[in-house]
């Protein structure tokens, strides 16, 4: 619906190739964030003002893509095991227990106590453990991919906390912010690791099979065995992929508040990466994904976020804001609701 | 509408039916009229537009033009729901019952008998055994439909429609994966409906079953309507030239002849020996040769299909032993099969074949890179560059080698699922049901294509209810019945006659 | 004699405060060999409710719990009362009708601490009586009993100071990563007008401090920044000169805890309501308290 | 995933070995009352569970329901507390708006063709934001009959159970009844096996599928009555993420969550089994918070592997 004035009104001039573009599925995902971010243009004065402050750019818009860093980084591993027709409720477990094991090794001094990429190493180590428990639970068990993962979203956050001792543990070596509060060419640098994360699989769709298998794997699982298809490695590569990703995250979002808080770090970061993949116009039922639409997913998000904070929406109204822009979100992919939209403007 | 006074009044009335599709015409200006206590059969190629025809006809598509008239009054189904509510049943092509359902369920669901308000568990188990049992199915209609092969989810399918009692009975393609004696038993139940006075709409690709049965033909061509005969003023050399639209087109190409078969006997490819499993099969010895066209024939049920997953390792064998090359062990997957250079095409393209969002392309490649491995991935001009030769030698029907394969005709979704293991070029092929769908011009070229294949060293382990199909083409058949081996034959040791005493297990 | 039992049902461990009172309670009650049953309610009333039902069952001496709410509690309290264990509340309050159905209450006032942050801020204030404070505040999660009532005690104090003015108020969930996000936010809708940070507890206040440095401005100078807790972290952060004053809400309640509950059992007169001794640190003591901090 | 009809009886078998080992290690567990207790302090779990089922057989999934609940109990002790609502108004209009929240949901899944997670996820933030609007605090119930429904202890077998444990186990007789012996039941299922072919075996599947969210959300509206009941108390943080418990629940239980297999009545082991754990560790009493998370993962595991494990043995000797 909100995207319906943008389509209508480039449609009167439609050349064929921009028909094409119009029918595009990541044309409405973009046309959502690109109605709030006119919103917050309307609305939020600066919002777009972009300075640069100690050799890096500064704004609000730089805040939001930082932000949504590790969102987008979640999404994009949750993106292909929705694509198998799995859900990984457990990533926001894994996000405290990689930023504690991290932390953990580094130690609270100003010097690290182990060095910083063994501490990191460690940390995505932990984390590859986490989805290849995931991925065995569901491929090998045939445990269905929600309480297989449910296992793990409980007490993974244990284990991190048990690990600290339910203390927020404060780091203070340097080095370590660089990956979630550093600067690379002016940008954040936690963009620059979504980028690589991002040309890595994007590269890996565009020059392996994996995207078609995926796709098969989650269209119709019997036939793509009778095919021939590796199903249960494949099942346990997406697990293990969305791990990491989730445990990319995690060190990021410890290293921005440069500490890690075993019992509040990503906590329902899960529902949010789930959201971004709908919103990006991934269906939940497996098959066909859209990697990009999945990060202008998480850029929907946090703009939302952000908009709410920055508009001096009242607390306790922020929910009922989030939800109705979801519902519009929505109604603006639906077809049949366009359909709906236009019969009645005609009648 | 007025008619000549001695015809009754038609039932149902299509006028000027037109459906598009994104890049695909898929009727136009079609019309068709059905009269009470009549059978007229619907033929045309695959992807002529018969089952959109139906689809539009039941509600299930809107119409982009045109009218329906059923019985006087013009009619605007919105649903499947509407248009049984108005009379018409409906079994469409791909069997669309619930597979999570009981058999019985499957019958009745939507119009339960009840007894105090609830519904009658007993009563409908009752019922629905009596009604599969008018076509000789005797299953426990307790038992989750999924459980069932095709052929019997296909009867059960039929007997839902039967069982709605309907002014209009529609059929589309209902014996495809039926065995001669099956679609007797239907052939019965259908004529006796038809002289009750019920109007059937029936759609297949085997002439034979057309003149057994119709009344009256309309055949469709490429979304166009050639036209509307009596069954008795169509020669089948006409109604073929009629489909494919070219006046020469000979119905009987020349006898297929295959060299290999007068031959030596090659070397054994692949030797079965006590290959089993409990319930499904018991335990099979079985040479298939390089070069050879092993038939296997046997009654509905008779464990053909099982005996096809157990060699290709679909299912895990309980016992016995399979020699391939080096290895003697039964394959544990079929990524196993498939390195050891064997492919295998299911009778069920719904369920085990054909992956429906994705392209014609990516379904035809998928065997291939399965086989290649993810890492090294097909480069986008090759797979292109084959599925277009694919595409063409099949004759499949499609927009373009990237629609979706789910948006292609029946017959034509058969064809790429095929394709998907010629592509792959394997030492042996096990092809269950390959044709089902597929119409006569088609099913004798992929025949011939399949059997060029062959005589070049491919072995092929070839399944089909048709049986002159399978005596044919094969070199050699083992027929099964009841799940056991029963006997092996050469080429011309079987004809149409004794085929039929040895499978049904009458002394040959 | 047999060892007192005590069934005690915590909230969670949703923030360092919470495990140091754990710790606490765990702490007084081996030392005084006390034989303490602990149920974590992972933050949620309902499994309070069944962990005091299962203490009811297992017949303790005594029950304690800090209420996640204060309200909802009546029932299963007739309950305790009528197999006559006798229930000392920790930490929060609860809202019933008859107060006899808890012996005590233990615990701070979070009213009281959202007034003291303020009236640090108003004496602050007076040494320049000609400058206006914006004050943004980080609020605690949305419907907690410490939020509404920080909330609450500090509004009522400002409200008598034209000077003192809160522009934006919004939720971080009482976690240092939507403190850190949600100043961000602030920070640029707002620049470089807001002079007072009022952060519901520690952990926001530390999150937005990095926010305030990261924009180029000086936590503690260019915008004041008073928080609420006392943990171990504010400390250092005012011994940096990044935070000025933290109101202390102790988590220290297991010795008084144990005693109480001795007393309880014993048949000893106990008051109502405990409060815990509770001081507001400005900066100046930080560097001289923080060697006594135990949390 | 050949197997789901095994499920609910080994989940059963495994329900009562936990309990007999829980029992043999913890004295007093295996009391009368604590197993009463079990009905008592989950009731609302159940009946958000026998809702869930639904939504879950017909293929769909509903996480508004937690926050819904929420909505249902700020609602009823507004009305009741500051509007002087009676109290049998308030519950029939708080059952009738869950209704209507559900359905209103279903309808915007099924006309609009939009995907039940996101659609129900909105929901969820927009009944827990509703919440807050009504308001932040939480408001103390004082309501007679309320009070009555939350102290009345009917005795059974020694024990007592609470009166909204009996309207649960109602709830979950009529949800049996609907689910397998109602024209609407066998649709959901139905339609949870394939849509497609729902549809064209001519079922009303739109119909269906508002009700069963319609359904979903009066259960939860339902919950939220009982948890008033329970607690006393509207409440917007109340029961969050009991979602993710009323779907655990149903899954244990042996619903498939891609819908069309299962039994309703699972709900009720698949209730149970987490209310067990939960006593367990109460019982126990020496876990911290982490080693609670850490043994209730622990304890879900051995019980899905285990029952996995088992439903696939019988499978394979059913088979064989
Ligand atoms: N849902 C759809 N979307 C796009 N194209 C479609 C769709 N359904 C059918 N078509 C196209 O319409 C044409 C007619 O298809 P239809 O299924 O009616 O053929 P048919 O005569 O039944 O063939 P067959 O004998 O193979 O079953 C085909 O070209 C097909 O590709
Ligand atoms: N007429 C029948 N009556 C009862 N059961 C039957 C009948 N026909 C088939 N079955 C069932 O069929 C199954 C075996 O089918 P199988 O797939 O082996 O058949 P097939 O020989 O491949 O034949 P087709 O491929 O024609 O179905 C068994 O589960 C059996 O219960
Ligand atoms: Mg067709
Ligand atoms: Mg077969």
């Amino acid at each position: 619906m909100m995207a319906a004035p943008v389509q209508a009104a480039a449609k009167e001039n439609a050349t064929p190739a921009l028909a094409s573009l119009l029918r595009h599925p990541l044309l409405r995902p973009l046309a959502a964030l690109a109605v709030l971010l006119l919103i917050d243009l309307v609305a939020i004065p600066g919002f777009f003002h972009v300075s640069i402050k100690d050799g890096h750019l500064y704004g609000s818009l730089i805040d939001i893509v930082n932000r949504a860093a590790p969102l987008m980084l979640a999404a994009l591993g949750m993106t292909l095991v929705i694509a198998t027709r799995g859900i990984d409720i457990s990533v926001g477990a894994v996000v405290a227990l990689s930023g504690t094991v991290a932390a953990m090794l580094i130690g609270g001094g100003p010097q690290a106590e182990t060095p910083l990429v063994w501490a990191m190493a460690a940390a995505i180590g932990a984390a590859l453990l986490c989805g290849l428990w995931n991925g065995v639970l569901v491929s090998a068990l045939g445990l269905q991919p929600i309480v297989a993962t449910l296992i793990l979203m409980v007490a993974g956050r244990g284990l991190a906390q048990l690990l600290t001792d339910g203390q927020i543990v404060t780091v203070y070596y340097e080095p370590f912010f660089f990956l979630g509060g550093g600067y690379f060419a002016g940008l954040p640098f936690s963009l620059t690791v979504v980028a690589l994360v991002f040309a890595v699989i994007a590269l890996m769709m565009r020059k392996t099979a994996l995207g078609l298998f995926i796709q098969a794997v989650g269209i119709n699982p019997v036939a793509a065995r009778l095919a021939g298809l590796k199903t249960a490695s494949l099942m346990i590569f997406v697990y293990v992929f969305c791990a990491a990703c989730a445990g990319l995250a995690g060190l990021m979002i410890s290293s921005n508040i440069k500490s890690a808080d075993a019992n509040n770090a990503g906590l329902l970061l899960e529902l949010d990466a789930i959201l971004a993949v709908t919103l990006g116009g991934t269906s939940l039922a497996g098959g066909k994904f859209s990697l990009v639409g999945s990060v202008i997913g998480a850029l929907i998000i946090q703009t939302l976020t952000y908009t709410i904070y920055s508009l001096g929406v009242p607390p306790e109204v922020n929910m009922v804001v989030k939800s109705v822009v979801v519902f519009l979100v929505c109604l603006s992919q639906s077809a049949e609701f366009k359909q709906l939209f236009s019969r009645a403007r005609t009648a | 509408m007025i008619k000549a006074p001695n015809a009754a009044a038609p039932v149902l009335e299509l006028h000027g039916i037109s459906k598009q599709f994104p890049g695909v015409k898929a009727l136009s200006d079609v019309g068709l009229t059905l009269y009470a206590g009549q059978i007229h059969t619907l033929m045309g190629q695959n992807g002529a537009g018969k089952s959109t025809l139906i689809k539009v006809l039941t509600g299930v598509y809107a119409p982009d033009s045109g009218t329906i008239v059923m019985e006087g009054r013009e009619i605007r189904p919105g649903s499947t729901q509407d248009a049984q509510r108005l009379g018409i049943s409906t079994v469409y092509q791909e069997v669309n019952l619930c597979p999570n359902l009981s058999v019985a369920e499957n019958i009745f669901i939507g119009r339960y008998p009840r007894k105090f308000g609830m519904v009658d568990w007993g009563g409908m188990r009752a019922q629905a055994a009596r009604l599969l049992e008018q076509l000789e199915v005797r299953i426990d209609v307790r038992a989750q439909l999924s459980s069932f092969p095709l052929a019997i989810r296909q009867m059960v399918a039929i007997s839902r429609a039967l069982n709605i009692s309907a002014r209009v009975l529609i059929l589309d393609e209902p014996t495809s994966s039926l065995d001669e004696a099956e679609v007797q038993l239907l052939f019965r139940v259908l004529r006796k409906l038809r002289d009750q006075g019920m109007a059937i709409l029936f759609v297949t690709h085997f002439l034979d079953q057309t003149y057994a049965i119709s009344d009256r033909i309309t055949v469709m061509r490429n979304g166009e309507r050639e036209g509307e005969y009596a069954c008795a003023e169509l020669s089948r050399l006409a109604l073929v030239n009629k489909m494919v639209g070219a006046p020469d087109a000979s119905e009987h190409p020349a006898e297929l002849v295959h060299p290999g078969a007068a031959q030596e006997p090659p070397a054994v490819l692949m030797q079965a020996r006590g290959l089993g499993r409990k319930g499904a099969l018991a335990p099979l010895d079985l040479d298939i040769r390089a070069g050879e066209m092993l038939g296997l024939c046997g009654l509905l049920g008779s464990g053909r299909t099982e005996a096809a997953r157990l060699l290709f390792g679909a299912d895990k064998a309980d016992s016995g032993t399979l020699r391939i090359g080096e290895r003697s062990h039964p394959f544990a997957s079929p990524r196993d099969a498939i390195e050891a250079g064997i492919g295998f095409c299911s009778e069920d393209r719904k369920h085990e074949g054909a992956i429906l969002e994705l392209s014609v392309r990516e379904n035809m490649m998928l065997a291939l890179q399965a086989r290649a491995g993810m890492l090294r991935a097909i480069p986008l001009h090759q797979q292109e560059a084959l599925a277009r030769d694919y595409v063409k030698w099949l004759g499949i029907k499609t927009a373009d080698i990237d629609t979706p394969i789910g948006s292609l005709s029946g017959g034509n979704q058969q064809k790429v699922l095929l394709a998907r293991w010629l592509v792959t070029k394997p030492a042996m092929l096990i092809l269950d049901e390959p044709t089902r769908g597929i119409d006569v011009r088609a099913k004798q070229e992929i025949m011939d294509y399949v059997s060029g294949l062959c005589r070049k060293g491919m072995a092929i382990l070839f399944i089909s209810s048709e049986l002159p199909e399978v005596l044919r083409c094969s070199d050699r058949l083992v027929v099964l019945r009841d799940r056991k081996a029963c006997g092996e034959y050469q080429r011309g040791e079987l004809d149409d006659t004794s085929v039929l005493q040895v499978i049904a297990g009458e002394a040959a | 004699a047999k060892p007192l039992t005590i069934g005690f049902s915590q909230v969670g461990a949703e923030s360092e405060w919470r495990t140091a009172n754990t710790i606490s309670i765990k702490d007084a009650a081996k030392k005084e060999g006390v034989n303490l049953k602990f149920a974590d309610a992972q933050q949620r009333q309902e499994n309070q409710v069944k962990a005091i039902r299962s203490f009811i069952a297992q017949r303790v001496d005594v029950i304690a719990f800090s209420p996640v709410v204060e309200s909802g509690w009546e029932t299963v309290l007739r309950e305790a009362k009528a197999a006559k264990i006798p229930v000392i509340l920790t930490d929060r309050a609860v809202n019933v009708t008859d107060p006899t159905l808890y012996a005590a209450f233990i615990g701070s006032d979070f009213v009281e601490e959202g007034r003291r942050a303020a009236r640090w801020l108003v004496e602050r204030a007076a040494k320049t009586p000609d400058r206006t404070f914006n004050i943004v505040e980080l609020q605690g999660t949305v419907g907690s009993a410490p939020a509404i009532d920080r909330k609450n005690g500090f509004a009522e104090v400002i409200a008598a100071n034209p000077k003192l003015k809160i522009t934006r108020s919004q939720t971080g969930d009482f976690t240092r990563a939507k403190g850190k996000e949600v100043m961000e936010a602030f920070l640029k809708a707002q620049g470089k007008d807001i002079q007072v940070l009022y952060a519901h507890n520690d952990d926001m206040a530390i999150g937005a401090i990095q926010a305030i440095e990261e924009a180029g401005l000086k936590p503690g100078v260019d915008i004041l920044v008073i928080s609420i807790d006392g943990v171990k972290g504010a400390f250092q952060a005012m011994i940096a000169g990044k935070m000025n004053v933290t109101v202390e809400c102790s988590p220290l309640l297991g010795p008084q805890l144990m005693s109480i509950a001795r007393d309880v059992v014993a048949g000893k007169p106990v008051p109502k309501r405990i409060t815990t001794v509770e001081g507001v640190f400005p900066a100046e003591v930080a560097a001289k308290e923080l060697p006594n901090r135990k949390y | 995933m050949k197997s789901p009809y095994f499920t609910p009886l080994v989940t059963v078998v495994l329900l009562l070995a936990m309990l007999g080992i829980g029992g043999a290690v913890y004295p007093g567990l295996l009391s009368v009352q604590v197993i009463l207790n079990l009905l008592i302090d989950n009731a609302f779990l159940l009946v958000l569970a026998i809702g869930m089922s639904f939504v879950i057989l017909s293929g769909g999934i509903d996480l508004s329901v937690g926050s819904v609940l929420a909505l249902a109990t700020m609602i009823s002790a507004w009305l009741l507390q500051v509007a002087h609502w009676p109290p049998l108004a308030v519950i029939a209009l708080v059952l009738l708006l869950g209704a209507l929240f559900g359905g209103g949901m279903g309808a915007m899944i099924h006309y609009f063709k939009l995907q039940p997670f996101i659609v129900t996820l909105a929901g969820m933030f927009l009944a827990r934001g509703l919440c807050y609007l009504i308001s932040i605090n939480s408001i103390t119930i004082e309501d007679p009959l309320y009070l009555a429904m939350s102290q009345t202890q009917l005795g059974f077998l020694g024990g007592f159970v609470s009166p909204s444990a009996l309207i649960a186990l109602v709830m979950l007789a009529l949800a049996i009844f609907l689910g397998h012996f109602t024209a609407f039941g066998r649709g959901v299922y139905a339609i949870g096996g394939n849509e497609q072919s729902a549809l064209m075996m001519g079922l009303p599947v739109a119909r269906t599928k508002v009700l069963v969210y319609a359904f979903s959300g009066f259960c939860a509206a339902l919950a939220g009555v009982l948890f008033s009941f329970y607690m006393l108390s509207g409440y917007g943080l109340h029961a969050q993420g009991t979602e993710l418990d009323a779907i655990a629940a149903v899954v244990i239980g042996g619903t498939l969550l891609s819908g069309g297999y299962g039994y309703v009545a699972g709900a009720l082991s698949g209730v149970l089994v987490l209310g067990t754990i939960q006593t367990l560790i109460a019982f126990d009493g020496t876990l911290s918070s982490w080693w609670t998370k850490i043994v209730i993962g622990a304890l879900l595991f051995i019980f899905c592997v285990v029952q996995r494990l088992m439903a696939m043995g019988a499978a394979r000797r059913a088979a064989g």
